[in-house]
Order: structure tokens, then C-alpha cells, then sequence
């Protein structure tokens, strides 16, 4: 049986977006892949064995049926264009082709497109509005860094390369030795398998990342601070100031620790603010650690064709922007919305029951690859290519590189990528509404 | 009738390139190229009656901050911004958001509306060019390209620093094909690979930490292999400390390094080896910022005994803007005086970059002496053909406004009502207020058309209305046999600010001052064939930097013409 | 001064935007004239008069104008948004963004507003005589200016991020407040007279907090200054005995909150 | 009758490498509830409630409440702190609340752990059904 090598093919599932995975291909199936963690592999051999949507599905009355592409595409349309609210919603997990359709179908539809950020790094995003964001590409960390911190993030279970390809192991220009010429503290309520490889634990309180942000702050300025802060010991908080001062690059990367739990943007705001204080002293930068391989990629086309990179409200023919008004869960929750397009995402999944409980009482439209949760409670089910297996595209590593996803088998029959699909339901839309259809260019 | 012909009729007329200098005269299009007003008949063409008014080539940019990581990283954290200038989605048009940091639509149509039709994005860092080139495909009307920013980078470092210019030629030929960009572009050169320490340069003679080459040997290295190569574009720099009082000495001995070093496009016909970029920006005087001073009088002293250097202005325009550099280092110092939100974005061996917002305000005594040595290297530079109009957008303000900063030059008046608003020692800090010259709308012509597409190298089919251009045309509303610019730069202000017509390639896509339309869109790069063995050569090395210091495959990091939206290579053979 | 009745017939579940409820927008023009002014709803464009009855008479200038809006009016938001003169009295629980960007004026609700109520206030009045949600009189996104004057009294509690980055102006709550009171707020003064929410102050620079009632804890960065019997500031006495901290260290701030000293003894170092 | 035995937590929710690979092509399978229908509890904390690892309990709080099987955590100590990786699981019973922003409060609501012997673990399907229904 003749088998295909494809190299330096770029992984589809985490932020890491690693470019180096060899996929072994027989018969345009995925047999076997190389240098990928558990979490991409999965992704790669999921098409064959996981539980994949092949024919456009209708749902009436509780029944489903399966109906031409071109029927699910009419009703679809119709849905839309019929909502005086309608959300438009995931994204992170497609390229960027598909992306800039997606925002021109809520221009024209007047709706509110938001991507997965907004339950993810959504307050990364605030707190950066409110107070920036000294960053650099990983590159800058491999080579450079001797003082790697890990807050609030586990990437042992979540980005399980990040640390052996970008930061704790790997030798870099100035860093000959690799992990030995490095410090790396991990901060967190948990000893997390991430924490067990750190040469400093630190265990925070629950719901107390803020308190101990601005005591670091303070005894950063040599303020004095209290004995104990947020179940830290004022010694063990003064000799982490005293490793960051003192490194040569600094570089804190942090999760949902952060921006999940209470204070969220504002935990972010501080962390950011305490990095921007280091670098009075030395070089410091900070790095969200991105969960979906795109949504870095999301936040990157919907800012430069909206201005905002996510919870952007097009009611009024211009792109507004404020989550706790315009994000997913906001008009779920507010059951402002009456209709949703859900793109490579499995919201029902991922949002809090009152948001799936709205979201299942009004017509949803599903692109997907897979049956998940949300597309059971889709009136529409459209069946896509996988992006970064089956389609090309761009996407946006958690640094913001750009990177070229690969193509590397055939979709099966019926399967169009997602860019495509979107093009036909803007067409249909705007033939609906009666306005021109924007030429979309990108992609 | 063929929509493909226009006639655009009696219009005054200035075309510098072509010396005609307001002659009343028709200009005919057919296919999107100019052509001998004969060869079109009134019949067949839409007419355009441009009697009173001023014609001109489609305006040209030669160093604006439209598309790419830092620019959309600045919209990213302003949405306060964003919400300040919005139209809706409508008429065929995309919805418009930000003042400082418009959205890609926003930016292609406003410039069309201004009359421009070609902007090249100052600054793109290697490794993040997709995007940049993801933007500019996304951005309606304008032909784009892209300086590369190459001088920080480690290879070139390397290379130079051993003296192998022809490796150093022959890897910068690979890296413009390769990213699909238009020239090489340096920014605080060896400056931004200290701050991958936290640190900066402060002389040319400096040396970069560890690389131990100085920023003189940067700039010369590379001045000598864009000459090598023969780039229709000369090396474009943003010299070391930019921003500081008494940087005009820095700048001064930025330019004396290109002193008898060759000019030799292998394109175009363009008379600089150095363009120098927002030189406002480093035309200060001053010990500190309590003597903070304007040396623009230096500058263009200087200038006009050095044609092998052109300059773009960085003309401040008081407005709240966004300043955005590859220069990290002085982000970084910026933030730490007006201590607003900064981000900072440093590229893995190549470059670093900073972004901050900003208010101009003319009472800040800084400010006005910004203000003040922009125009006066623009007054007190003879030639106006080493003169290019920018904002350094959106550095030192939007380039919407471009037409108040014309209104500047043509209006000792317009000058003068400014001054009265700005600090009252500005006079004791800068001689703007002694100047008369006042441009013409020849000189306008020059500074915001011909000379950038001269430095550019394009100026056989950009920024002029001679047979076989390209039909880029603006129509302004401004009659120069009535109206005097001098005594109604207000008047002159508003006409540029609206373009009566905006033709691009033959396409109308401004009428009125609205956008009506989009044009064929093209995207410049440099497809340089140099030398094929040595290339080998030096790819076969990059690997091994690719395996060991990139985060990224090496087959993954050159970019595919497919992500170009009108890929026009421009094809040199170099040797 | 001319009254104008804005009588709410019902509420749709797509939410209204209705910024025209505003003096400014309606001064001048018929009762008639406003029925058919237009709102949205969602994406749609429909008639003011498709959800208000309006009765009354308006005025030739918004100064010598009161509008009163009776009903409900849960799903409209923008109500008196970019007000700059006159009256508006909101007889009902408005959605978001009441009185957000108003300049002048005075507006009174009598019931509950929901989040971003009075953002960016820039002068005039307002005063809700139920509860205020989150991000009273704060900040825009990303803007770093946030109320600059005029004055907001709430006789409930509000929410989180009350009056962040407010640069001036004055915030009464006589009921409690959520967590991050006056974050980033580098001028102007905020009063409490019930519990303090938590992280009050957080990353302030400049400016008070006074409160009068129980604060369960302070920011670490905030450090004792001193107990004084009452404080002053911009020309208005507040009685204490005060325990006075100042913060946020953080960002070497130099604001100021006053706790009072008998509900806040537990914060007073030994 | 004796009273059932209480454990008063902080809950949180977040990724595990399991989880990860569940939800891809899975979720519909036994593998995801396997993978996200768990809670991890402190070894100390189960032994005080007197559960087992995969005994199934119940998680409660002010929003709601879900069964899920009890898993000795990897990263303890930790008492007083309850992980149930992100799923439908999880999301059933954290605190919707956006304060505002945009993102739900996902860590940190206050949980009641108690065992729930003889009692089964809904799959992602019936888990759905019993949301939409109620």
C-alpha cells in the first residue's frame, strides 16, 4: 500500500500551533502521526474514527432528515435574515478565509459575531485595552528567557508541547544548556503536573491571584506588605520578586487561571501592570497561553475588518463593541438574541446552562464536523472540511505569528470547507435582504 | 458607451513628473492606463467636465502604518479609538471604524477619498509578513507594498559584521521574494535587538550586544547591498534615537554614512541611496526636554547640499493618535512618560516592536517644536523632490490629515494662526515663524505624488499623467485661477480633503468625496534573481538557524503569492 | 418648564435602543413629530410611537424640557444617553446604558438600571432611586478617562467597577457596592454608606473613597495612613472619625480611602 | 437513618489532556463522560466524605446540581478545592454571571459534594435533554 509522508505539517488544536507534525497518509486516510502530543494526534485521527457529519441535516418537529446542501443552505439563510438578533458565534477553531466571511455575513445580517475568546482570553483582551501588553513571539522566550513563570495554567494537560518547544527545554541562542540555564516557577491553587516540574511552587489561594498581583506590585516598589497575602508568606513573595528583578529575561505566561476566576480582566490588568513595573528593572514580557489553535487568529481578522476583536454588535450597520453587552454569553443570557450560526463550535458544551438554555429555545444553525451537543439542538447541521486537515488557511499561533495550515487529506464527499459554505450562505442572505453581496477578498 | 474610458476635460493640471505645472488640458483614460486624449472619443467615454478644477496624478504614500501586526494590535487596544469615527456597512461599501486606527475598509477608502491611490506599508517584520499581506489583500482600492524590516536581524547581523556582502545580497534577495516585499526598511537599527535586552543604542558607533557590529556598519552594509541588488527603492531608515532632544546629530551622521556610497536601480529612476523616514521625528535640538529644541533648519541645510538623500516628513498634526514603531525602545520610553497603555511585540531574531497612544496638544511646548521642525524641513529644503508628504501615520496623526498639513505648506497665514495657538517660547525654540515660503500647488504635486513614486522607483507608470501611466487620477475641487492657497489654505484644505473624483487604474472610486467604488488592487514586491549558487549556499546555512533558533519550520516561513491580492512582481536580474 | 409623557406600551424581547429619549432629541418637535421618530430594535428600524405613547407637549429647548417615562422600559437601553440639558424622569427599570456620555441635565429613575448606566458622565445629574448594575459611571472600553464631573446619587447598591478610571465628578451609593469601586480612578470622589465591595480602589492613583460603611478588608497595597475625625475634600466636609488608607502602592498611588472608624475598627492596625 | 455526609468546596473548572481529547469526534461517546463528567477532589476530602475513587457524587450549587464520578486528584493538596474539567458537566452547575465582561465565572463558585451512592452519571445526550426540559 503506498504511503504518504507530509512534513512540517502544522497542528490544528492548541494555541502552540506547532509546524514540525509528520502525518503518514495511506489511501487518503491518516494512519499515522509523528512529533504531535495526545491532544493534536487526537485531532488527526478523530476524522477516521470520531463521529463525523457527512450529509446536511434538517431538524423539524423534533425529527431530523437529511436534505441537499442546497436546502440546508436556503433554510439557513432564511433563518437568518428573518432574526432581528442574530448571533454568530465560534470561529476559533477555522482559518482565516472562513473568518472574514463570517464577518461579512453579520455586517450584512446586522448581527453580533463574537469568537471563543470571550469564555477564554476575552479578559486578556480588556485588560490589554485598558492597560497594553509587553509581549514577544516564542522565539524570543527559547532564546533568550532565563525566568519562565507559569500562572494560573497548566500546559502539561493543555498545551502539552509549550514547554518542551518553546520555553523550559529547549537550548536557545543564549540559553546553550536549555532547561539548566532557566528558572521556572509555576503559580497556582493546585501542585498541577505543570507545578511539579518547576523549580518554585507557589500555592495561591482560590479567588486570590489579584491580592497577590498587587502585593508583588507593592513589594516590587519596596512597599511593605502584609505577612501573609492570599495564603502566600511575605518571605516567599519577596524572593519571587527578588528572581524576577533579577533575571536576565523574564517571561510570565498565564491561563484560565487568570482570567476565569474572580477579578478576570482585572487579575490579567494587574499581572500585565506588574510585568510593565519589571521592566524597569530588566526584560519582562507576558504571553497568554490560547487555547483554540485559531482564536488568536479570530481576535487578529475580526480587528482589522471591525476594529474589535471579538463581541462586535453590527445591529446598527457599524461595528460596536462591549462584552457584558455584545459577548455570547451577554445575549444568551439576556436573551436578547432570537437566531444563532454556530461555526466550529461546541457552545452547548462549553457555555453555562443558562446561555445553552436560551441557545436551544431559538433556531440554530451548525457548521461542523462532528456531532457535538450543539449541533443536536440545530435546526440546520452543515457539514464541513476540517481546517488544518482537510482544508489550507491561515491561523494565528498564541504569539500572533501567522502560520500556513496544511492540507493534507480529502475531505470526504460533501464536505466543503467552511470559507465556502459561508460564501453561499452570504450570497443567499443578500439575496434575501436584496443588497449587493461584498466581495469578500481575503482567502 | 465603455466604462473603461474616461475623458476628464479642461482641468487645471500638474504633473510634475511630466513638467506641466497647472496647463489647462484634457487627460484621457482607456483601460485603465492613460492615454493620447485623440486616441479617445468624447462619444464613447464618460465625460468628466474638470473645468476650475485641479487634476492630478493619484496621490502616493511612501511611508504610512495601514496594514500588519502592529498596526491591528493598535486596534486591538483602542476600541476607544475605533468608536470615535464610524460609518455603516451600505451602498456596496464596508462599515468604516477608528480614527487613528482605522479598519482595513476604512483605510482604502479614506485614502481614495483624499485622492491617493498608492500607499506602501512603512514596516513589516519577516516573520509576521502574512499578516501584513493578509490586511493589504483586505484592503479596497489602494496598490500596496511593504518595506522588510531587515537590519535587527541576526543573519544580516552576522553576515555584515564578516563582510560578506554577497551572502548578506543574495539572503536579503531571498527574504524580500520570499516574504513578497517591496524594499528594505531599518528601524533603530541594532537599537531593537538590545531592547531583546531591555536595552537601546545611542550613537551609531555603538556596538549591538553580543552581535558587536554598530548600527554605521548596518546602515552602510545595507545600503551597499540594496545597491548591489539594484532595488528600485532605496534603503528606507528610521534612524537611532528617534524622539530624543539633540537627535538631529544622530540623524546628521545617519546621513553622512551614504555619502559616495553607489546609486544603481536596476528599476526605476530614482536619485536617492538613502531615504530617510519621518524625519521630524529626529530633528531636534536640545539637551534635554526643559531646552528642547527644533534643528529642522540643520536638517534641510544639510539636504540641500546632499541630493542622495530624500526624506518623508512625519508632520505632526495635533490630534489624540496612536504612535506604533518597530522601535521597541522608544515605546518603552514613551510610556514611561505619559504613561499610557503600551504594548510591546518583539520578534524572535529580526526586530521588536511598541505601540502607545498619544495626544499632540499645541501647548506643550514639545509638541509645537515637533510641529514646527517638520515644517520647517519642508520649507527650508529646496528641492521639493527630497521632500514626501506623511504623518508617518498614525505616529505623528491620521493621514486624513494630509490636506491640513498642505494647508501648512501653502499658507504662511495657515502657519501663523497655529503658531498663535501653540506655546508662546515656540518661537524661541524653532524658526518656523520667520519663514515665508509658501509651496505652490506644483510643489504640492511634487510632495504628495511625484517624488515619492520618483523614490520609489515607480514613477515610469505611478504618479504622473504621461501616456502609459497608470489612470490614477484625482480631481480636486479648487479653482487656482480664482482661489489663491495662500489666502484660502482653508478653502484648499477642504477641496484636498474630499476629492472630487478619484479614478484608480481607470476605475472611478470616489465621486463627490464618497466612495462609489472598488478598483483592481495590485501589491508590489521585489522578485530579485541575484545569484542562484550562492543562494543555495545560504539557504543550506539557514537551516540550521531555522532548526535552532526559529519557532517556526523554515519550509513553513516563506509566503505564497496566493496571499497576495494582485501580486505584481517587479523582476530585477542583479548580476 | 413643558412636560412630555413617553408612556411605555410593552416591551419587546429583541432590547430597544432608544438614545432620541433624550431632551435634546425631542425639544422642539410635535407629539406627533416624536411618535414617528425611530428606534431599533435589534437589526430593525421601527417608530418610537410602535412602543411609547406620547403624550403632553414638548418644549422649543431641551433646558425648558421634562420627560417622563412611565412603564416598562426593561428592554431599552440608551435611555438619555449624550443628554446635555433638561429633565428626564424615568418612572420604571431601565436596560443599559441610561444616561451613558451625559453631559448635562438631570435625569431621576425610580426603579432599578442596568449596567453601564451614565459611562463617561461628563456633567448633570442623575439620581436612581433604586439600584444601579455594573460600571456605573465608568470607563468605555479601553478609554482612560472616564467620569470627569456631574454627579450620580444611587439610594440602593451598585455593582462592580463603579466609576472606573473616573477622573472627577462625584458617586454617592447609600447601599453597598461591587468588587472594584473606583478601579484605575485617578481623581473624584466616591461615597458609600453601606458595605464596601472587595478590591475598592484597586490600582487607583489618585483621588477618595469614603465610606460609611463595613469594608471587610483592603488591597494588601493599600497601607494605614491615619485616624482622623473627619476629612474634607474639594470644599465638602465628611464626619468621621475616618480610618484613612492610602493606595494603590502598586502603582505608587496616592489615593485616599476613608473608612469610617467605628463599622471599620477590625481595619485599624493594632 | 444517619445524615449523609457534606464536603463545602470552591469549585473550578478547566482543561485536562483527557478532556482534550474527548471532545474531539467524542463528545457524544462514553469516553467524554469518562473524561469530563469526573470531579477531582483531594484524596483528605474524600476520605472526610467517605467516597471512593469512581463512586459517583453529586455536586451542588446555588445553580444548579449534577452527578458526576469522584476521582482522587493528582495535584493535591488542595482541600477545599474541586475540579470538574470544562464540559456540560461542569456547566451545569457554575456560576453563569458574566459580572459584565463578556465571560461567565467558570472558577471559584461555592460547591456541596455529597455522596450519591447507586445514582448514575448522565451521558452529554441525556444531560442536554434534562437541561432543555427543566
Amino acid at each position: 500500500m503506498p504511503e504518504r509522508v507530509v512534513s512540517d505539517v502544522v497542528c490544528p488544536f492548541c494555541g502552540c500551533l506547532c509546524d514540525d507534525i509528520e502525518v503518514v497518509v495511506r489511501e487518503n486516510r491518516i494512519v499515522e502521526v509523528r512529533e504531535a502530543c495526545a491532544l493534536g494526534t487526537a485531532k488527526f485521527m478523530s476524522l477516521s474514527v470520531g463521529e463525523r457529519i457527512t450529509k446536511p441535516l434538517l431538524r423539524v418537529d423534533g425529527s431530523v432528515r437529511q436534505v441537499s446542501l442546497e436546502e440546508a443552505l436556503k433554510e439557513a439563510a432564511k433563518m437568518l435574515a428573518d432574526a432581528e438578533r442574530p448571533l454568530l458565534y465560534g470561529w476559533s477553531s477555522t482559518e482565516c478565509g472562513a473568518q472574514a466571511v463570517g464577518v461579512a455575513l453579520a455586517e450584512v445580517l446586522g448581527g453580533v459575531l463574537d469568537n471563543t475568546s470571550s469564555v477564554c482570553h476575552g479578559p486578556t483582551v480588556l485588560a490589554t485595552q485598558d492597560v497594553g501588553c509587553p509581549s514577544c513571539t516564542l522565539g524570543q522566550v527559547k532564546n533568550r528567557a532565563d525566568l519562565i513563570i507559569y500562572w494560573g495554567c497548566n500546559p502539561m494537560q493543555a498545551h502539552p508541547r509549550h514547554m518542551s518547544r518553546y520555553t523550559t527545554f529547549p537550548r536557545g541562542f543564549f540559553r546553550e544548556r536549555g532547561v539548566k540555564d532557566k528558572k521556572i516557577v509555576v503559580i497556582d491553587v493546585r501542585h498541577t503536573e505543570t507545578a511539579r516540574l518547576a523549580d518554585r511552587f507557589i500555592q495561591v489561594e482560590l479567588g486570590k491571584d489579584y491580592e497577590l498581583l498587587a502585593a508583588m506590585r507593592a513589594a516590587l516598589k519596596e512597599y511593605e506588605i502584609p505577612e501573609k497575602v492570599a495564603g502566600v508568606s511575605r518571605k516567599d513573595i519577596l524572593e519571587v520578586v527578588e528572581l524576577m528583578k533579577n533575571c536576565q529575561f523574564g517571561a510570565l505566561f498565564f491561563g484560565m487561571g487568570l482570567t476565569m476566576s474572580f477579578g478576570k480582566h482585572r487579575n490579567v490588568d494587574n499581572a500585565i501592570s506588574l510585568v510593565k513595573d519589571l521592566n524597569a528593572y530588566t526584560k519582562f514580557i507576558i504571553m497568554p497561553m490560547r487555547g483554540h489553535y485559531n482564536v488568536a487568529g479570530a481576535n487578529t481578522v475580526f480587528t482589522w475588518e471591525t476594529g474589535f476583536p471579538y463581541a462586535v454588535d453590527f445591529s446598527r450597520g457599524y461595528p460596536r463593541y462591549n462584552p457584558g453587552e455584545t459577548a455570547a454569553n451577554d445575549v444568551l443570557q439576556n436573551e436578547e438574541c432570537d437566531a444563532a450560526l454556530i461555526v466550529a463550535s461546541d457552545p452547548v458544551s462549553h457555555f453555562p446552562a443558562k446561555a445553552v438554555k436560551h441557545l436551544a429555545s431559538i433556531p440554530v444553525i451548525s457548521i461542523d464536523f462532528h456531532h457535538t451537543p450543539t449541533t443536536e439542538i440545530s435546526k440546520v447541521v452543515i457539514p464541513a472540511a476540517v481546517a488544518g486537515v482537510e482544508v489550507e488557511g491561515t491561523a494565528y499561533r498564541m504569539d500572533t505569528v501567522p502560520i500556513r495550515l496544511k492540507k493534507v487529506v480529502e475531505p470526504p464527499e460533501g464536505c466543503l470547507p467552511d470559507r465556502e459554505i459561508l460564501r453561499m450562505l452570504l450570497e443567499k442572505v443578500c439575496e434575501i435582504k436584496g443588497v449587493e453581496t461584498p466581495v469578500v477578498k481575503h482567502a | 458607451m465603455t466604462k473603461h474610458m474616461i475623458l476628464i476635460k479642461n482641468g487645471f493640471v500638474y504633473d510634475p513628473i511630466n513638467k506641466i505645472d497647472g496647463e489647462k488640458m484634457d487627460i484621457a483614460i482607456k483601460e485603465g492606463k492613460i492615454v493620447d486624449p485623440k486616441k479617445v472619443k468624447e462619444k464613447e467615454a464618460k465625460v468628466i467636465d474638470a473645468r476650475g478644477k485641479v487634476v492630478m496624478p493619484g496621490g502616493v504614500d511612501i511611508h504610512s502604518h495601514v496594514a500588519g501586526p502592529k498596526v491591528n494590535a493598535g486596534r486591538l487596544f483602542r476600541p476607544e479609538d475605533g468608536r470615535r469615527q464610524v460609518r455603516p456597512f451600505g451602498q456596496g461599501l464596508r462599515a468604516e471604524t477608528g480614527f487613528s486606527v482605522p479598519n482595513v475598509f476604512a483605510t482604502g477608502y479614506r485614502y481614495a477619498q483624499l485622492g491617493y491611490t498608492t500607499v506602501m506599508e512603512a514596516a513589516t517584520p519577516p516573520l509576521k509578513t502574512r499578516h501584513t499581506h493578509e490586511e493589504m489583500s483586505d484592503t479596497p482600492i489602494l496598490d500596496q507594498g511593504a518595506y522588510l524590516i531587515l537590519d535587527n536581524n541576526w543573519v544580516i547581523m552576522e553576515y555584515l559584521k564578516a563582510g560578506e556582502y554577497e551572502k548578506c545580497a543574495a539572503f536579503v534577495a531571498w527574504m524580500l521574494r520570499s516574504m513578497k516585499c517591496f524594499g528594505i526598511k531599518s528601524v533603530n537599527p541594532g537599537g531593537d535587538e538590545n531592547w531583546g535586552w531591555g536595552k537601546n543604542i545611542s550613537s551609531v558607533r555603538d556596538r549591538v550586544i553580543y552581535f558587536d557590529i554598530s548600527p554605521a556598519e548596518i546602515i552602510q552594509g545595507l545600503i551597499r547591498v540594496n545597491e548591489m541588488l539594484g532595488l528600485p527603492h532605496s534603503f528606507h531608515i528610521h534612524c537611532n534615537n528617534l524622539g530624543l532632544p539633540g537627535s538631529y546629530t544622530t540623524t546628521l551622521e545617519t546621513f553622512g554614512l551614504s555619502d559616495g556610497m553607489p546609486i544603481s536601480p536596476k528599476v526605476g529612476e530614482r536619485s536617492q541611496n538613502l531615504h530617510v523616514a519621518h524625519i521630524q521625528f529626529y530633528s531636534y535640538g536640545g539637551e534635554d526636554w526643559k531646552t528642547f529644541e527644533s534643528k529642522g533648519d540643520e536638517v534641510a541645510k544639510y539636504l540641500n547640499n546632499h541630493s542622495n538623500i530624500t526624506v518623508c516628513l512625519g508632520q505632526v498634526t495635533f490630534d489624540e493618535t496612536t504612535t506604533m514603531t518597530a522601535d521597541g525602545p522608544f515605546e518603552y520610553l514613551l510610556q514611561s512618560i505619559n504613561k499610557l497603555k503600551w504594548i510591546n511585540r518583539d520578534v524572535e531574531l529580526e526586530t521588536s516592536s511598541g505601540i502607545v497612544p498619544y495626544i499632540y496638544r499645541p501647548r506643550s511646548l514639545v509638541n509645537a517644536v515637533q510641529w514646527a521642525a517638520g515644517l520647517e524641513v519642508a520649507l527650508l529644503t529646496k528641492n521639493p523632490w527630497q521632500i514626501m508628504m506623511s504623518t508617518d501615520h498614525p505616529n505623528a496623526g491620521p493621514f486624513t490629515r494630509y490636506p491640513r498639513v498642505v494647508k501648512w505648506l501653502v499658507s504662511k497665514k495657515a502657519r501663523e494662526e497655529t503658531i498663535a495657538k501653540c506655546h508662546e517660547t515656540l518661537p524661541n525654540r524653532s524658526s518656523i515663524a520667520s519663514i515665508d515660503r509658501e509651496y505652490t500647488l506644483y510643489e504640492v504635486a511634487v510632495v504628495t505624488r511625484a517624488s515619492a513614486a520618483e523614490a520609489l522607483g515607480i514613477s515610469g507608470f505611478k504618479g504622473h499623467l504621461g501616456v502609459g501611466a497608470d489612470a490614477d487620477v484625482a480631481i480636486y475641487d479648487f479653482n487656482p485661477e480664482k482661489q489663491d492657497p495662500s489666502r484660502e489654505p482653508e478653502a484648499l484644505e477642504k477641496a484636498l480633503s474630499r476629492a472630487l473624483y478619484t479614478i484608480k487604474r481607470g476605475h472611478i472610486v470616489v465621486e463627490n468625496g464618497e466612495v462609489v467604488g472598488d478598483a483592481p488592487k495590485r501589491v508590489f514586491w521585489a522578485d530579485i534573481c541575484f545569484d542562484e549558487e550562492l543562494e543555495k549556499q545560504v539557504l543550506d546555512e539557514l537551516h540550521e538557524t531555522f532548526a535552532k533558533y526559529y519557532t517556526v519550520s523554515m519550509s513553513n516561513y516563506p509566503i505564497s503569492e496566493e496571499y497576495l491580492v494582485g501580486s505584481t512582481p517587479i523582476k530585477i536580474t542583479s548580476k | 418648564m413643558k412636560e412630555l409623557y413617553l408612556i411605555s406600551k410593552g416591551q419587546p424581547k429583541v432590547p430597544l435602543e432608544a438614545e432620541v429619549i433624550k431632551p435634546d432629541s425631542l425639544a422642539g418637535l410635535s407629539t406627533e413629530e416624536i411618535a414617528n421618530l425611530i428606534i431599533y430594535r435589534g437589526n430593525r428600524r421601527v417608530r418610537l410611537g410602535e412602543y411609547f405613547e406620547v403624550k403632553g407637549e414638548s418644549a422649543d429647548n431641551p433646558e425648558e424640557l421634562r420627560i417622563i417615562v412611565e412603564g416598562d422600559v426593561s428592554r431599552t437601553k440608551y435611555i438619555g444617553a449624550e443628554m446635555s440639558a433638561g429633565e428626564l424622569i424615568v418612572n420604571g427599570s431601565p436596560y443599559m446604558y441610561l444616561g451613558a456620555w451625559m453631559s448635562g441635565g438631570k435625569i431621576v429613575v425610580n426603579g432599578n438600571v442596568g449596567d453601564f448606566a451614565a459611562l463617561e458622565m461628563s456633567g448633570g445629574e442623575l439620581v436612581i432611586n433604586g439600584n444601579a448594575g455594573n460600571y456605573l459611571g465608568a470607563a468605555y472600553r479601553g478609554n482612560w478617562r472616564g467620569m470627569s464631573d456631574g454627579l450620580i446619587v444611587v439610594k440602593g447598591n451598585a455593582g462592580a467597577e463603579i466609576g472606573s478610571w473616573m477622573m472627577g465628578g462625584k458617586i454617592v451609593v447609600e447601599g453597598s457596592t461591587g468588587p472594584f469601586t473606583g478601579v484605575h480612578m485617578s481623581d473624584g470622589i466616591i461615597v458609600v454608606y453601606g458595605g464596601l465591595g472587595p478590591r475598592a480602589g484597586a490600582q487607583m492613583t489618585w483621588g477618595s473613597i469614603v465610606v460609611y460603611g463595613y469594608a471587610p478588608e483592603l488591597l494588601p497595597s493599600f497601607s494605614f495612613n491615619e485616624v482622623i475625625p473627619a476629612v474634607e475634600i474639594e470644599e465638602e466636609r465628611f464626619e468621621g472619625p475616618f480610618i484613612e488608607y492610602v493606595g494603590d502602592l502598586a502603582e505608587e498611588g496616592e489615593g485616599s480611602i476613608y473608612l469610617l472608624e467605628e463599622k471599620n475598627k477590625h481595619l485599624k492596625p493594632q | 437513618m444517619t445524615e449523609l455526609k457534606r464536603l463545602e468546596v470552591s469549585l473550578i473548572t478547566g482543561r485536562t489532556i483527557e478532556q482534550g481529547e474527548a471532545i474531539e469526534g467524542r463528545k457524544m461517546a462514553q469516553g467524554y463522560v469518562e473524561a469530563a463528567g469526573v470531579v477531582y477532589l483531594d484524596p483528605e476530602d474524600m476520605e472526610e466524605l467517605g467516597v471512593w475513587e469512581g463512586d459517583v457524587v453529586r455536586v451542588e450549587t446555588d445553580f444548579g446540581s449534577v452527578l458526576v464520578y469522584a476521582r482522587r486528584s493528582p495535584d493535591a493538596p488542595h482541600r477545599g478545592v474541586a475540579f470538574i474539567p470544562m464540559g456540560p458537566w461542569a456547566n451545569a452547575i457554575i456560576n453563569p454571571s458574566t459580572d459584565s465582561i463578556g465571560m461567565p465565572s467558570f472558577k471559584g463558585v461555592k460547591a456541596v459534594v455529597t455522596p450519591a451512592l447507586g445514582e448514575e452519571v448522565l451521558d452529554a445526550r441525556s444531560l442536554l435533554a434534562k437541561l432543555r426540559g427543566g
